[in-house]
């Protein structure tokens, strides 16, 4: 932990967050015109933004074409300047590619694809600024953003991380947590019916406290459901009140 | 030979008057015609004594199938759809590089278009004379073989031998006198003409 | 810049003497006693042979020589676009631009770099202009030039050569394209500058010191391209490109010349055989 | 030249007093659990047979059918509907129509008026010349004939109201701002036409004097348009903007009123943020009075 | 760039709207859109900018490393340009699609900074020969609505303008170098942008033309030309794009008009730069939020 106290003897994490509080987390619908559906979540210094485009006509070659149901294609890339240490290139590497696959199992998961056979929806987020839990951020947005879309799923898809430090777990871990070594644990949750979607592990962790941790993020992505489920309802309150007149 | 009037691109020919019409290789512009081409000038007189104006190459000429174009073709996949094929030659002119054609099965022949099979109209190797009806798509050019004068004229029989026509339909083997199926063109002596050059 | 997996190339920190050399830094001035180094005058361009047909395999070819400088060209097609995203309904001109390795004082990769693709891109801007693209829908013509030896203003060598490579080609054209550099520098201009006249952002540090280069239409009196480097002032960037329009038609009978001969010369070696 | 610094919105201060609409739900939210009801767009059942949204938007009932409607989404097409489409594609028989719709919509040789009129029988040589009639990126108006298995739209065009447009200018809004009318063409008083398509296209142009010849419009007047007309059309593409921007819903009288409430710009300047606002703020003040 | 597809009566009607000096958003042809600018928006970046002009939307990030300088300027620092598309902008950026564009935008970019009256790179020299800053002008594209060379160039200019360089101390102890980086943020160093060139593109549509161009009017237009202009109405880096090509009288008026619009164009960027500095920490950040 090279002279870092993550967990301060107080219980105060190194951004003065208790072990289960969420980093401040605002976020909007609707920031661009020209995408169907688009959102952007900022998560402490974690900064994403994403893009819906569709459903519509398949491009490219149609061999990716499913007849009973939509294809879901999504695309995960980060600002050349969103690390501290600048990236050279923005998507392509393996990191990024891995993180282009998960998108689409967890959305693939969520969207209601059934409903449009034949089609193709778009799903590309863009990570400005990288401060750790980028792939939950990334989702948070993808959320907001196929809500914005108005393309039907079955309920919100949440995502939280969680580590475990000393002998707690704590919650939505930033950048220097991240690389402290201690295990993280990434889960995308349904929140409603409380089915997880995705869940990945890294580092090493006893299996006895594996559920508590698990327990932690789920808790975490509930919360996360919590903060975009206002501004959803937020934004359709006050967009929609403006329809009306 | 006088000595030909040799053309470059952007070199003004003539003024475009009545009595004139501008031809192949030329443009018109600002009430002038120019030249497209590199090479030389001819003058025509067509039907209405007008004064054709062209530009002509000396060798090959660059020539890409246009719509309603006769290029020769060599077959070279067929299915029950259609068939795919090398535009070789436009025209009388060889290309230096074939392009992609494509035959369906409705731009076959012209009549009874749903009796049309595949396998009976064309096989891979045949040479067929088609006419382009669309530039088509990434793929290829369409063309069609839906006129007496279109079809295969060059066959080889499964024995090896060069086929000869026997009908519209049929053609035989001389080695083995069995009969092959083929959307047969009735070959038009002009080609025969250009075929023996 | 991608490096060539392909090759064995040299020690990475590895860099050409020449950098080092103590005269560079210090610029000379380019004119003296009203002369150029080479003895020209500040509006005068170095001798040309130019010459069409050379490169027996190509459809059309052309080779260009200002002094030093020497570049030469090759066209293939209307061929058909094989790669599908490439494609369109219009026909379509590629060009390449490529410094042979050993044609300037730097050695230069074998793939392309970024100012090789620059340059590519300007020809074909500069090209587009003249082709009757309406005459082959689907098909490319591809367009490639390679330098052969760089003295200054290779780009609009390049130009020429292209132009006169693709009318020896038989592509219909509406016009032949004419290139000419200039270097202006804050009180004059210098038509087609030499490789050590010639504008470079390193040691020209004061302000008003540049380059342009433009390709001329000469008989629709149209500009087909330009392209300028460094910080000139409004003026003199305008003198300078009227200066190579006046430059690219005095130079426009010896493209004529050359495409003409090289169509004569084919009637004559039709007649022997 | 107008370089501003970005500032935070001042509708934002005012956000938070935005109340809560009724009947709101998002996705996942239960609707009911009541299996007598039918399940609609934007809902579906879950595995215990409740119904549930799946889109975030206000609950519609219509006797036992229940929808939720989004505040976006792509097309949703309906017969009868006017649309605006650009034509994408030329194929055999048929034409590939963009109309913003989930799948691109076809409009059939068979359903459109040939120059020659409608008895004309269709013939191979209209195939060959179905570019000559419209080709890639043209625009036309056209109404919604039938919907396909796949959802996909088949269009019409067999009224002289519909067909291909001419000069004007094209503003693409979401389909939800269109307001659902008797008549989605009209002629405003200010000289010029503009088309509300269902599908959130919309077209504005100067309104033809002459009668529309019975070409079926595939012969363009191609002359300038006139100063005026042209400073009519700018202005009306503005505010159309405008509305759209704001999420105002687009109908003949919110258009007018905007148009009007907007003549004391000018009309480069209306789609800048204070000027635009204060333009919407006089035109919903005079819908509220009007109540219309 | 996003593929606009116009029919021949639109782009006629725009054509003929340019001639009589009223587009068709009612603009002459000597009119910007009205741009939004926000500076320090990135805390991961040594500057920053976002510029909105109408729909195209571009965030500058700019990135200070240390490196050697190159053996040919060892007295000179570094400006490297990156673009990226990204595919939020069009689905036809995805993967590789936007390289093409982002290439020329980067190109252009590096033409018109590329004299070193306008851009001092003498000041990021920390040793000659062995250590400079490297800037890594980093350009994201995230909405096309058109003009998209000069939003980007006005995004860089500002990202340059908020950077701010941590002081380096160097001290020599038996030979050996040390550099001393300062983490005070408020002991840097300013770039200065006082001469670096706005780009300015005029597009010739028909027979006129116009800056600003909007997505229809680009596709109406063969022929423009791009042309960085400096505050002291210096023209750096001219070019012509597109497959049109101009008379020269007309190539003479369309440079003129870059230049007057350029002039303009740096100076309105200028005062709101200075206007944004002097709101100072008053002014909360706004970002994607608004």
């Amino acid at each position: 932990m090279a002279g870092l106290e993550l967990l301060s003897d107080q219980g105060f994490r190194i951004d003065g967050r208790r072990s289960h509080e969420l980093r401040k987390i605002q976020c909007k619908l609707g920031v661009f015109s020209q995408a169907d559906g688009s959102a952007y979540v900022e998560q402490g210094n974690t900064k994403v933004l994403a893009a819906v485009y569709g459903p519509h006509e398949i491009r490219g070659s149609r061999s990716k074409l499913l007849q009973d149901k939509v294809l879901v294609n999504c695309q995960y890339s980060m600002a050349t300047f969103s690390t501290s240490e600048r990236k050279r290139r923005p998507r392509g590497d393996r990191k990024s590619q891995e993180m282009t696959m998960h998108l689409q199992q967890t959305f693939n998961a969520a969207i209601l694809t059934s409903l449009h056979p034949r089609s193709q929806i778009d799903i590309f987020v863009e990570v400005l600024q990288s401060d750790g839990g980028n792939y939950c951020a990334s989702v948070n947005a993808a959320t907001l953003a196929v809500i914005d879309a108005g393309i039907p799923m079955k309920d919100y898809v949440c995502a939280c991380s969680a580590s475990y430090l000393g002998d707690s777990p704590i919650v939505d871990i930033n950048y220097l947590e991240e690389s402290s070594g201690s295990p993280e644990i990434t889960v995308a949750v349904l929140p409603k019916s409380e089915q997880i979607v995705f869940l990945e592990m890294n580092g090493r962790l006893h299996e006895d406290n594996l559920s508590k941790v698990v327990d932690m993020a789920v808790k975490g992505c509930k919360d996360v459901y919590g903060v975009l489920d206002r501004t959803v309802r937020e934004h359709v309150s006050q967009v929609g009140s403006s329809l009306e007149t | 030979m006088a000595a030909p009037t040799i053309c470059v691109p952007g070199q003004r020919i003539c003024r475009l008057e009545e009595t004139c019409k501008q031809g192949n290789g030329t443009y018109p512009r600002n009430g002038y015609i120019y030249s497209s081409l590199a090479g030389y000038l001819h003058t025509f007189e067509d039907e209405d004594g007008k004064s054709l104006i062209e530009v002509k190459t000396q060798e090959e000429q660059n020539v890409v199938p246009s719509v309603d174009a006769i290029v020769t073709t060599r077959i070279t996949n067929v299915n029950p759809r259609f068939c795919k094929c090398l535009i070789l030659s436009v025209g009388k002119i060889p290309l230096r590089e074939p392009f992609r054609g494509q035959i369906r099965k409705e731009d076959v022949r012209a009549t009874e278009k749903d009796k049309v099979e595949m396998y009976k109209c064309f096989r891979p190797g045949d040479i067929v004379v088609a006419k382009v009806l669309s530039l088509g798509d990434a793929h290829s050019y369409i063309l069609s073989t839906a006129e007496n004068e279109l079809g295969v004229v060059i066959a080889t029989s499964e024995a090896g031998a060069t086929l000869e026509p026997i009908s519209w339909c049929k053609m035989k083997c001389p080695k083995t006198m069995a009969e092959e199926f083929r959307k047969v063109a009735k070959v038009q002596p002009k080609y025969v003409q250009y075929a023996g050059t | 810049m991608p490096t060539d997996s392909r090759r064995i190339n040299g020690p990475e920190d590895s860099f050409d003497p020449s950098v080092l050399l103590v005269d560079k830094k210090t610029r000379e001035k380019i004119l003296r006693d009203g002369k150029r180094k080479d003895g020209r005058k500040p509006e005068q361009v170095r001798p040309i042979f130019l010459k069409a047909g050379i490169i027996s395999q190509a459809r059309g070819s052309a080779y260009i020589e200002q002094n030093e400088t020497k570049v030469m060209c090759a066209v293939y097609g209307p061929r058909e676009v094989t790669k599908k995203e490439e494609f369109s309904m219009k026909g379509q001109l590629t060009c390449e631009f490529k410094f042979a390795t050993f044609s300037c004082r730097v050695r230069r990769q074998y793939q392309q770099d970024n100012e090789e693709r620059d340059y590519s891109c300007q020809l074909q801007d500069a090209l587009e202009p003249a082709v009757r693209m309406d005459k082959f829908p689907k098909a490319q013509v591809n367009v490639y030039v390679t330098v052969l030896q760089n003295d200054g203003s290779p780009l609009a060598a390049s130009l020429t050569c292209a132009s006169v490579a693709l009318a020896n080609a038989g592509i219909e054209m509406y016009d032949l394209v004419v290139g000419c550099s200039a270097r202006i520098t804050p009180s004059e201009v210098f038509i087609d500058p030499t490789e050590s006249e010639d504008y470079k952002a390193e040691n020209d540090n004061e302000a008003g010191n540049g380059s342009v280069t433009l390709g001329l239409m000469p008989s629709l009196n149209q500009v087909s391209a330009i392209t300028s480097k460094g910080e000139v002032e409004f003026e003199l960037l305008n003198k300078g490109t009227k200066q190579c329009v006046d430059v690219c038609q005095k130079l426009y009978p010896v493209l004529q010349q050359a495409v003409a001969k090289a169509v004569e010369d084919r009637l004559s070696s039709d007649h022997v055989t | 030249m107008d370089i501003r610094v970005s500032a935070a919105a001042k509708d934002r201060d005012t956000r938070s007093h935005v109340e809560e609409i009724e009947n709101l739900v998002t996705p996942g939210d239960i609707i009911t659990s009541d299996s007598g009801f039918m399940r609609g767009h934007g809902t579906y059942n879950s595995e215990d047979d409740r119904l549930l949204a799946s889109v975030a938007g206000v609950v519609e009932r219509v006797n036992k059918l229940i929808c939720v409607k989004p505040l976006k989404t792509r097309y949703n097409g309906e017969i009868g509907d006017v649309v605006i489409g650009r034509i994408i594609e030329v194929q055999q028989r048929r034409w590939k129509v963009e109309t913003h719709a989930k799948l691109d919509s076809s409009l059939l040789l068979s359903s459109v008026n040939l120059p020659g009129g409608e008895l004309r029988r269709r013939s191979e040589e209209d195939e060959k010349m179905m570019r000559e009639y419209l080709k890639e990126g043209d625009l036309i108006s056209a109404e919604v004939q039938s919907v396909f298995a796949d959802g996909s739209l088949s269009l019409h065009t067999r009224s002289l109201k519909y067909g291909k447009l001419g000069q004007g200018t094209l503003v693409q809004v979401s389909p939800s701002l269109i307001k659902r009318r008797k008549t989605h063409f009209h002629h405003l008083p200010c000289g010029a036409t503009i088309i509300l398509g269902n599908n959130g296209y919309v077209w504005i142009c100067p309104t033809e004097t002459e009668e529309m010849d019975q070409t079926g419009g595939y012969e363009l007047n191609l002359k300038p348009v006139q100063r005026s007309d042209r400073e009519v059309v700018a202005r009306l593409r503005n505010c159309v903007q405008l509305l759209a921007a704001q999420k105002m819903q687009l109908y003949d009288t919110s258009v007018l009123y905007t148009y009007e409430a907007s003549l004391n710009f000018k009309i480069k300047d209306i789609l800048k943020p204070e000027i635009g606002l204060e333009i919407l703020e006089q035109t919903q003040h005079r819908l509220e009075i009007e109540g219309t | 760039m996003a593929e606009v597809d116009l029919s021949d009566a639109e782009k006629i009607f725009i054509k003929h709207g340019v001639q009589d000096n009223c587009r068709e958003d009612g603009r002459g042809c000597e009119d910007y859109r009205h741009i939004e600018l926000e500076t320090g928006l990135l805390s991961n970046t040594t500057g920053s900018a976002r510029v909105r002009l109408a729909n195209t939307d571009i965030l500058a990030g700019v990135k200070a490393e240390l490196g050697t300088p190159s053996p040919d300027k060892p007295n000179k620092g570094r400006l490297e340009f990156f673009v990226d598309c990204s595919a939020n902008a069009t689905p036809v950026f995805e993967g590789r699609g936007g390289e093409e564009l982002a290439a020329e935008i980067g190109n252009i970019l590096t033409r018109t900074y590329d004299c070193p009256s306008c851009f001092d790179l003498e000041a990021l020299c920390i040793i000659p020969e062995e250590q400079c800053w490297i800037l890594y002008v980093d350009v994201l594209l995230l909405e096309c609505g058109g003009n998209l060379f000069d939003v980007a160039s006005i995004a860089v200019k500002a990202a340059l303008y908020n950077t701010k360089i941590p002081k380096v101390t160097v001290s020599r102890d038996e030979g050996l170098v040390e550099l001393e980086i300062s983490d005070d943020p408020y002991d840097v160093q300013r770039v200065e942008v006082q001469s670096a060139p706005c780009i300015v593109t005029v597009c010739k549509i028909g027979h006129s033309h116009v800056v600003d161009a909007s997505l229809k009017e680009e596709a109406c237009c063969l022929a423009r030309l791009t042309m960085g202009v400096t505050e002291r109405r210096t023209v750096t880096g001219v070019r012509k794009e597109g497959s049109g090509s101009l008379d020269p009288a007309s190539l003479e008026d369309m440079m003129q008009t870059g230049k007057r619009v350029g002039e303009l164009l740096n100076k309105s960027l200028m005062d709101s730069l200075l206007e944004e500095e002097r709101q100072g920490s008053k002014k909360k950040p706004v970002g994607f939020l608004k």
